[in-house]
């Protein structure tokens, strides 16, 4: 039980932290995946395999694809990409500081705070019971989850949407008027 | 509605699928080196050529070496070399042969110039395929005696022309025995008057190369035999076309 | 059984009714004879690796199952196709020449070894890699894309008492398996260094991302009428028949039979066949974003295709086809994993078939056959399970207005917007092409 | 230490990794993944106590984390296409370079 937990913690703090040191972005990317995979472990292995499989379908699936996307078409000169300026570094060595202090903070935290006893058995949901959950005491939650995911899907189309008007060096089909076939 | 056309398609797939089971007909392959479609008439590839008996192919081969094809041989595939003797051809008459007749099928096009440019339908259209060999640069080079078959095998792959061909053969000879006779009749009369006017006779120059008046005469003087060449009594020079019965080609 | 027995029995999964149905029908010795055989050879081992042998037995047994399935796939997808183009198909390869055998035995074997053949030319390729290409990525693209295709095949129900994995959410764990698929892609298409493989990468994306929505939601009807997501419970809720001879699965219902018309044009896209074989249309690109894949890497891809397909076709079986459930109560003698896999058969058949048959599309088509056309109609097709659930109660002569209503919410709708789709499928206009 | 300390433990490693990425990185798209793993850092912690709390009431880390996850979608989706738009405007997208918000 404990091992598989380190071996898991291994997998998903190794994976972020690569992707947060690496320089190459698609790496970057798809070791993050990898570290969300660990987060998905890590629910699987408490307990939680409705959350897990939801949290591979959306990261895994979804995000990632978003996010590699993003990166293919925002695709920048190499040369800005590599060089690393002593004010990035001057920030790099900020940014560990106030990491490790707020690691320090939470550990210290953690590690001083008793609590209470876990429940002698461990908790069970069925899918079931969570659906049941959700649609009578969170209801009204998921009504607007659905609302935010709907406005979110619409805003995003808008805002990376090609403004025809503007972008005239690349002409598409569906703007020009249809050619009339033979 | 929508989906309509996919259903009909899949139903005609799915008779092709039960028809192919019970209807040989429907099938559009065969096993091939077992089995092999039957090529149709005008399917043509590499060039061959024709001897009058297939009992002594190099001797009656109707190829009188005149190098027409060579000459006109887009890709110059056809190489020839004229011997220096005679020989009697099919009908007795003393003729050049080819001493070396080879074509490198690995360089001809199947163009068919060479059947058409011929004036002695010696050189014809063959129907082989598989004609797959080790060494492209032997195996592919036929030689004469790889070339030569008989007049038989040509109205085997190509009946109709073939048929045609001796139709118009035979029908050549007639006329060209008549108009010998004729000629031997007018010579016997004339021999009487003055003699004969001496004509030279080139061995290596074209038939076409002289005009058809004289050709009864000429062949008169040479031969004494009455069946006559048919060289002499072939019409066309070697730059016109043939014709138009003579070989079907793509255009008509 | 009268109809409203039949709508009770589909609404509630694994009830009292459909438990009992299960347990009424006799456990041969048939049905139990691979599980029987496994823990035969399990018994055989020392206790303490006991539970390993269990779990690698259920693994080498789906391994060598589906290997095979999927080799005779090929085959058969190969003479199938011969078929229906009136042609003969394979039929060369046959056993080697055996000089150790006294006689000359020589057998073709209907061309039936061509698999093992291609197999053997596939792992004695060259495997070239391209040298400015991202090696690891390069390589861990088919390892993945084989891996996660294998594992979505652990929640299918084979048979009665066989599934290797038994899930509360096993749906979910399906679908989050195969979204991993689309990573290898990614990967396959980016660590080639090839602006074409990158290409390629993308379109077959943008297809696979188009897909999955109608595929998922073609599912939820299934998942709000048993209001489960186990595949257990799913078949489960499809025993038991009408009048006798009628089985209560979910393809008999308006709003299966429009789900699962979606489920199936959605998985010929998700698995890249024809006629959504876009990303690697093998007679106009070279093989899409596997360009610079070749030897056994390539038929590692071919392989997780496959998978994929026999994988989703499971998944069809069980969700709308009752499963491992034999359609007349007097064939039950006949074990239930042959039901399944002669189900699983027949829809692979049916995938080949369609191959067979229709032309590829365009692009700009299929993104819009998945967008405009299969996800608003399978949005209504929830709807539609909605109102079957709400009225299960109602009582018989209701019962037909309950059918005309239910198969109204999909007809009507499928014709008016395959109208339009049609219209919007006119020949496209090009700018610069004459 | 008990297994709830481990799992905090772990949490509180992987948002401080989040949390350092975001500070340190200048590329837009790596920063919002360091947002990313943040927030999944605090989903953990959501399972941790759900899974070791005294007395869990069925399913509601789960559903909370749920929720988090429908969220992080949104957000992610909404940042990606601003990024992208950044990138439209400006030809890259180094944070350092998105000085103005005029478009």
């Amino acid at each position: 039980m404990i091992p598989a937990l380190f071996l898991i913690a291994l997998l998903m703090l190794g994976s972020a932290a690569a992707a947060m040191l690496l320089r190459n972005l698609i790496h970057s990317a798809l070791l993050l995946i990898v570290s969300w995979a660990g987060v998905a472990a890590f629910y699987l292995w408490a307990g939680a395999e409705f959350v897990a499989f939801a949290q591979i379908l959306v990261y895994v699936g979804a995000i990632s694809m978003v996010v590699l996307f993003a990166v293919l078409l925002t695709r920048q000169n190499q040369i800005i990409d590599t060089v690393i300026e002593p004010a990035s570094r001057a920030r790099a060595a900020t940014a560990f500081t106030v990491a490790a202090c707020v690691a320090a903070v939470f550990s210290a935290a953690i590690l001083s705070t008793k609590f209470h006893p876990a429940a002698p058995e461990a908790p069970t949901a069925s899918v079931k019971e969570i659906g049941l959950t959700l649609m009578n005491e969170h209801g009204g939650a998921l009504l607007i989850v659905g609302l935010i995911l709907t406005v979110a899907l619409l805003g995003a189309t808008i805002l990376a949407a090609t403004d025809r008007d503007e972008d005239q060096s690349q002409p598409s089909d569906a703007a020009l008027p249809p050619k009339e076939t033979p | 509605m929508l989906g309509s056309g996919i259903i009909n398609g899949l139903i005609v797939t799915a008779k092709n699928f039960v028809g192919s089971y019970h209807d040989p007909k429907r099938m559009v392959t065969v096993e091939y080196p077992e089995q092999k479609t039957v090529l149709p008439e005008n399917y043509r590839n590499f060039p061959f050529l024709i001897t009058e008996n297939a009992t002594d192919p190099m001797g009656t081969l109707r190829c009188v070496a005149c190098q027409i094809c060579e000459k006109e041989c887009p890709p110059q595939c056809i190489i020839i070399e004229k011997s220096k003797d005679k020989k009697p051809d099919a009908n007795g008459k003393m003729q050049i042969y080819p001493a070396i007749f080879g074509i490198d099928t690995s360089v001809c096009m199947s163009c068919q110039i060479c059947v058409e440019v011929c004036p002695f339908d010696a050189i014809k259209m063959d129907k082989v395929f598989e004609i797959a060999a080790t060494n492209r640069f032997e195996g592919l080079f036929l030689t004469r005696e790889q070339l030569a078959k008989p007049n038989s095998y040509y109205h085997e792959i190509h009946p109709v022309e073939a048929a045609e061909v001796d139709e118009r053969l035979t029908a050549e000879r007639k006329a060209a025995e008549e108009k010998a006779k004729a000629a031997a009749a007018a010579k016997a009369a004339a021999a009487a008057a003055k003699p004969a006017v001496p004509v030279t006779v080139a061995g290596g120059s074209l038939p076409g190369d002289r005009p058809g008046q004289m050709l009864g005469l000429q062949s008169a003087n040479n031969s004494a035999d009455p069946g006559l060449s048919r060289a002499s009594a072939t019409p066309p020079g070697p730059g016109s076309a043939p014709p138009a019965t003579k070989t079907p080609t793509p255009e008509a | 059984m009268s109809l409203s027995t039949l709508s009770s029995q589909l609404s509630t999964a694994a009830t009292a009714s459909s438990a009992a149905a299960a347990a009424a029908s006799p456990d041969s010795f048939l049905e139990r004879a691979p599980l029987e055989l496994r823990d035969w050879a399990v018994n055989l081992l020392p206790t303490p690796v006991q539970w390993l042998a269990h779990h690698l037995i259920t693994i080498v047994c789906i391994l060598a199952v589906f290997g095979l399935f999927f080799a005779f796939t090929t085959i058969a997808e190969r003479k199938l196709l011969a078929r229906l183009q009136n042609r003969l198909g394979p039929n060369r390869s046959g056993l080697p020449k055996l000089s150790i055998l006294p006689w000359h035995f020589k057998h073709t074997l209907f061309g039936l070894s061509q698999p093992f053949a291609d197999a053997i030319k596939a792992i004695t390729k060259e495997d070239i890699v391209p040298a400015a290409a991202d090696k690891l990525l390069h390589f861990l693209a088919p390892v993945i894309v084989v891996a996660f295709s294998l594992m979505t095949f652990a929640v299918l129900p084979f048979g009665r008492n066989i599934i290797p994995v038994e899930l509360d959410a096993a749906l979910l764990y399906f679908f989050a398996a195969g979204a991993a698929t689309e990573l290898a892609i990614f990967m396959a298409g980016w660590s080639s260094r090839n602006k074409y493989s990158l290409l390629a990468a993308m379109r077959a994306l943008a297809q696979l991302i188009s897909y999955e929505l109608p595929l998922i939601l073609s599912v939820v009807p299934i998942v709000l009428v048993t209001s489960t997501l186990s595949t257990k419970a799913i078949v489960l809720a499809q025993s038991g028949w009408t009048f006798g001879f009628l089985p209560h699965w979910f393809v008999f219902t308006p709003w299966g039979f429009a789900g699962f018309i979606i489920f199936l044009i959605a998985a010929l896209a998700e698995s890249n066949r024809s006629p959504f074989d876009l990303p690697e249309a093998e007679s106009e690109l070279v093989a899409g974003h596997l360009t610079e894949y070749s030897g056994f890497k390539y038929a590692l891809f071919f392989m997780a295709e496959y998978f994929g397909l026999t994988a989703l076709s499971g998944l069809g079986v069980t969700l709308f086809l009752g499963g491992w459930q034999a359609p007349l109560p007097f064939l039950e003698f006949i074990p239930s994993y042959l039901w399944f896999m002669g189900k699983l058969i027949c829809m692979i058949v049916f995938f080949i078939w369609v191959r067979g048959t229709l032309l590829r599309l365009r692009i700009d088509q299929l993104t819009r056959l998945a967008w405009q056309f299969l996800v608003p109609l399978a949005l209504l097709n929830i709807a539609n399970a909605a109102f079957w659930v709400l009225t299960t109660q109602w009582s018989l002569p209701l019962q037909f207005v309950r059918w005309g209503v239910s198969a109204a919410i999909v007809v009507i709708p499928f014709i008016m917007m395959g109208r339009a789709l049609s219209a919007s499928y006119a020949p496209r206009s090009y700018r610069y092409a004459p | 230490m008990s297994p709830l300390h481990l799992c905090l433990l772990i949490s509180t490693g992987l948002f401080c990794i989040g949390l350092a990425g975001a500070l340190a990185r200048s590329n837009t798209i790596l920063v919002l993944l360091g947002i990313e793993l943040m927030l999944n850092a605090a989903n953990i912690n959501f399972i941790a106590f759900w899974r070791f709390g005294p007395s869990p009431v069925a399913g509601n880390g789960m559903i909370f984390v749920l929720f988090a996850i429908a969220v992080a979608a949104a957000e992610a989706a909404v940042g990606l296409a601003l990024i992208i738009a950044v990138y439209r405007h400006q030809k890259n997208i180094r944070l350092q370079d998105s000085t103005t918000l005029k478009g």
